[in-house]
């Protein structure tokens, strides 16, 4: 009962107040809307804090057991705890947290990031393969776009349009027509789990079993 | 008499020989929660006044206010307003424009308003509409397949695969990768990712082949734990469950990437799904997982990332797919029956596509912007 | 002082990072788990402060606001996850956070995903100015029409279904195609990046 | 046959080289392409262009540094425009990590105009939640920000006269790397009438056409070719036009690297 059946009343209550809002524009509505808003992120903070526990855990589990490669986890823990630290003593508008975030975590996270520009020359040169009709029209479309992106696309004709004017045509059309398939599917099928959830059809968010 | 008073007879009086001829209308704002008055008049600058105009005032008074207040003033160009400087509702305002010219000062007509709260968005009918007739689809699949109605789900390209990936791990003695997304638990891919999670759960456990799965989003994190927990506890093998196994790994997305790049590299699983929210880190993971020559599966809704997981994964299902996929592999009649809500309303969407069409082909594009 | 240090620094994990791209090495996995420690405490500290801080301790504590109990609770309910016997406690938040979600998306997915993508598809492909925009409106027409075809699951795709849900296919591999291409724009951008900072920043040749 | 196994099978690491070297060679040494304009831009472009003297801009920062590359020089060269056009700007963030770079590109961009804090410009900080912040200010902008980032009531500021919501606001423009922009539609536009420009990173930029067409947007800059070709019609090169050859070169390299592949691909075929 107040394992399953309560816990799925609420969301069913939670979840309709905030339908119906939608199509309310009355200010009570708005504020009791912007409320439940606040909750979430309240909410979000303390899961992110069991997450955090989570983490660490994993990492002092490794350590315990002197798992391959365990000494590395002393440098995560290491920086968990050095950030931590000092966005409690220094604060979070300057200070050792910003210098961390500055030239630790952001370049760290931007090059990650530009792996990917590797990684689409690598995935392109294996997959862009004329082997069938729709893996030729994949391979087409890519080159054709990828020129089309860079000055250099200007230059290069095909019949009387350029490369430049083929690629916006590709991505105005086929490709708008593509996305809006996929976009009204989805939309259907998320308002579908949405209201799965609310009418408690959908449970597995709140783990199996009572 | 005191002042007051007279002032806003003057008003009155001067409002009834307009010489300002904008006609000031006012209103109620439409589909709004009450506090404000939209105002609409001709520029200045189209009756052609506007050469010599010096200043142009929004002036506002009720009938038991004891001034008259200047709410903004205004260029030759405008023509609209909304008014909601202090307003309160179910009060009668009157307001004016004065314009003021080189020798003298001109008046329009008086417009009054009452500012109401609206309980109803009416913009949003035919939105309310979709809903009601989404909701009644869905309603009554799901309760005739829960009646035991057969529902025929046509066969998913690429789902044969899960079985055989699940396999091939199994006889390499290596590890299953399974990332369900970098999203948060209110996204149908995630929900749906978990879904076929608990079926590879199931699968892995027969073959007791170890399954990993890295979060980024914690509050997934503990829904996976208790779905891998009890698929295990259905095939009789709770003691398969490590807890350890699933676990977060950072809210940062790559941070996330870079670690599971890490451990894709080491530990070399053989078998690496894919499936459910991703965004940029997509191909990080799917070409690390390549490289490391693991079968992989992959699934989003993602439209932009869905490009990457068709050049470097071996299966990808794409867009709905990931949904009908979840309900595919575990024929829950709930499910599958919501699965045919979808698809039919999926049908009517067509159907009112082509309508629309073909009425505004003939002429009558009216009906399409019903849908506004 | 400070600064030069931080360029340093984060020289280093940058070419750090790019080694992942030769093989996995012991510098990589220092930066990888450098950046999992330092990003995990970064979001906990942020949303300390801009969550738990600013919408639960100001509200309930500073301004004495006594709804702000209800907020507490579910917050910390959460902690329950952590003793297995009384687990099901947290999913009276996650119910919370899931289901206020789920609802605001059922109309407003619905009205930006479906309603509207329908409206503007619903266009007189005839009537448009010239002739090229014309074919232009009806291929954007025929591609709706045929991936949404190609996302139906109810029925086998045979006969017409089956026809257009390979012409459906077609569009979707285009599609996916143009995206790609579009997409490696964005990310040599990003190496330009590093590399501008690598080079520049850094090394000062730029 | 031998040339096709060589051809389709190069070792990655070959191709990572590729990569990075046809992007350094070009940044040391400039060769200077020029850039033509799509209709997206040009729109924006000429929105701008058509403001009134004086009108308000939101300018939403809503990226983080992995993606400054990209968007940075969007900011800066519309910053510039803008202040031709003598606007008001009110800076805000709305990603936890896009407070610094806002700040950076605000200060260097209005130290080069000469503008005035609080008298031209404001940076409003960040806040968490966007959708609610975007809501909130279609009611009242000091709901959201009571106080710009360094703590000063917004009433203090003379660039904050007779601005309430969106109703006083000529512009928003949002430079995302994320779905922020379609938010900004929905609610800014559709819900309360605001026009609003995007910045998107090229990746994101795609998302956007539909969004154009259908008129919920005034039109979008996507990635580093965005920043170049607004640079190219305001006349001043920047960032964004010195980054172009060396996407040119490895987009170049790309499509090579395809085409070998596929000359493998059909040299194999030939060859069973």
């Amino acid at each position: 009962m107040f394992r399953r059946t309560i816990p799925l009343i609420f969301a069913f209550t939670v979840g309709t107040f905030m339908v119906v809002q939608f199509f309310i524009p009355h200010p009570t509505f708005l504020a009791i809307y912007n409320g439940v808003l606040d909750w979430q992120q309240v909410i979000f903070g303390f899961v992110l804090i069991v997450g955090t526990l989570s983490m660490v855990r994993h990492h002092i589990m490794r350590l315990k057991f002197r798992k391959e490669g365990y000494q590395y986890s002393m440098v995560a823990l290491g920086g968990l705890v050095c950030m931590i630290a000092a966005g409690i003593y220094g604060g979070i508008r300057g200070g050792p947290y910003k210098w961390l975030f500055d030239y630790v975590q952001m370049p760290t996270q931007a090059s990650m990031f530009s792996l990917l520009a590797f990684f689409v020359a690598s995935a392109s040169y294996r997959a862009f393969r004329a082997r069938n009709v729709t893996a030729t029209l994949l391979l087409l479309a890519g080159v054709i776009v990828m020129l089309g992106r860079v000055p250099a696309g200007e230059y290069i004709r095909i019949g009387d349009f350029s490369m430049r004017e083929v690629a916006i045509w590709i991505l105005d059309y086929p490709n708008t027509a593509a996305k809006r398939g996929i976009l009204i599917g989805v939309g259907l099928g998320m308002s579908a789990t949405a209201l799965k959830i609310i009418l408690g059809i959908e449970t597995s968010y709140l783990g199996k079993g009572d | 008499m005191n002042n007051a008073v007279v002032v806003f007879l003057l008003i009155v009086a001067t409002a009834s020989f307009a010489s300002l001829p904008v006609d000031l209308t006012a209103v109620d704002t439409p589909n709004d929660g009450g506090k404000a008055i939209t105002l609409s008049w001709k520029s200045i600058d189209s009756i052609q006044m506007g050469d010599s105009l010096i200043g142009l005032s929004l002036m506002r008074t009720t009938a038991n206010a004891d001034t008259l207040r200047e709410i903004t003033t205004f260029t030759l160009l405008d023509s609209m307003y909304v008014d909601e400087t202090d307003l309160e509702n179910e009060i009668e305002y009157a307001y004016i424009l004065r314009a003021q010219f080189p020798s003298v000062v001109e008046e329009s007509n008086e417009a009054t308003a009452i500012s109401r709260i609206q309980w109803f968005n009416k913009e949003r009918s035919a939105v309310l509409g979709a809903v009601i007739i989404f909701t009644t689809l869905l309603i009554s699949f799901t309760y005739h397949a829960s009646k035991g109605r057969e529902m025929f789900i046509r066969r998913i390209a690429g789902l044969e695969a899960v079985e055989e990936a699940v396999g091939r791990a199994t006889e390499m003695g290596k590890p299953i990768m399974y990332v369900p997304g970098i999203s948060t638990m209110s996204d149908v891919a995630t929900i749906a990712s978990i879904q076929i999670l608990a079926q590879v759960a199931k699968k892995a456990g027969k073959y007791a082949t170890r399954l990993t799965v890295p979060n980024r989003d914690p509050i997934v994190m503990t829904v996976c734990q208790e779905v891998v927990r009890e698929s295990y506890n259905q095939i009789g093998r709770p003691d398969l469950f490590n807890e350890d196994d699933i676990h977060y790994v950072t809210y940062s997305q790559f941070g996330f990437a870079a670690a599971v790049s890490g451990i894709m590299m080491r530990e070399k699983p053989a078998t690496n799904f894919l499936l459910g929210m991703f965004y940029a880190e997509s191909l990080i993971l799917a070409e690390t997982g390549n490289a490391t020559g693991a079968i992989q599966i992959a699934g989003t809704d993602s439209d932009a990332q869905l490009p990457f997981f068709i050049t470097a994964c071996d299966y990808t299902l794409i867009g709905e797919e990931l949904y009908a996929a979840s309900v595919y592999l575990s024929r829950e009649p709930k499910l599958l029956g919501s699965l045919k809500g979808q698809d039919y309303a999926k049908a009517v969407a067509l159907v009112l596509i082509i309508i629309g069409t073909i009425l505004s082909i003939a002429g009558f594009p009216q009906f399409a912007s019903v849908f506004k | 002082m400070t600064e030069t240090l931080g360029i340093w620094v984060a020289a280093i994990l940058t070419l750090a990072i790019f080694s992942f791209l030769w093989k996995d090495n012991p510098l990589f996995r220092l930066a990888e788990h450098l950046l999992v420690g330092i990003s995990a405490g970064y979001y906990l500290v942020q949303y300390a402060y801009s969550a738990i801080y600013k919408k639960l301790y100001v509200p309930l504590i500073d301004q004495g606001n006594l709804l702000f109990i209800g907020c507490a609770i579910l917050g910390l309910l959460v902690f329950t996850r952590l003793i297995p016997k009384r687990s099901w406690l947290s999913r009276y938040p996650i119910a919370f956070y899931v289901a206020a979600g789920a609802g605001y998306s059922i109309p407003s997915g619905l009205q930006a995903r479906v309603v509207k993508q329908m409206q503007i598809s619903m266009i007189n492909i005839f009537g448009q100015d010239t002739l090229w925009a014309n074919i232009s409106a009806l291929v954007l027409f025929i591609g709706v029409v045929s991936v949404l075809i190609y996302f139906f699951f109810s029925a086998e795709h045979k006969g017409v279904l089956g026809f257009f849900s390979r012409i459906g296919i077609i569009f979707l591999m285009v599609g996916f195609g143009a995206s790609f291409g579009y997409t490696v724009m964005s990310r040599i951008t990003l190496l330009i990046g590093r590399l501008q900072f690598i080079l520049g920043n850094w090394l000062g040749f730029l | 046959m031998k040339l096709s196994k060589i051809l389709l099978g190069i070792d990655r690491r070959y191709i990572f080289i590729g990569v990075a070297l046809s992007i350094a060679l070009p940044l040391l040494m400039p060769i200077g392409f020029g850039t033509s304009v799509t209709r997206q831009v040009q729109d924006v472009y000429d929105f701008v262009e058509n403001l009134e003297d004086g009108s308000t801009v939101i300018m939403s920062f809503d990226y983080e540094p992995s993606t400054m590359a990209e968007l940075d020089p969007m900011a800066r060269s519309m910053l510039k425009h803008l202040f031709r056009k003598n606007a008001r700007i009110l800076g805000m963030a709305l990603l936890a990590g896009a407070p610094g770079i806002a700040e950076n590109v605000l200060r260097e961009e209005t130290e080069l105009a000469g503008r005035e804090y609080g008298e031209d410009w404001v940076f409003l900080g960040y806040v968490p939640a966007p959708t609610a912040a975007m809501l909130r200010i279609g009611e009242d902008i000091s709901m959201v920000y009571p106080t710009d980032q360094y703590g000063t009531p917004l009433t203090e500021f003379p660039v904050m006269k007779g601005v309430k919501n969106y109703r006083n606001i000529d512009l928003v423009i949002s430079y995302s790397s994320t779905a922020m922009p379609q938010f900004w539609a929905q609610y800014a536009h559709d819900r309360y009438g605001a026009p609003v420009a995007v910045g998107a990173t090229a990746v994101e930029a795609i998302r956007m056409y539909p969004y154009h067409d259908s008129g919920q947007i005034v039109g979008f800059l996507g990635g580093l070719k965005g920043a170049a070709e607004y640079e190219s019609l305001m006349g001043e090169p920047g960032e964004g036009i010195k980054g172009m050859d060396a996407q040119t070169i490895a987009h170049l390299f790309m499509v090579l690297m395809i085409i070998i592949g596929n000359i493998g691909h059909f040299a194999e075929r030939r060859g069973s």
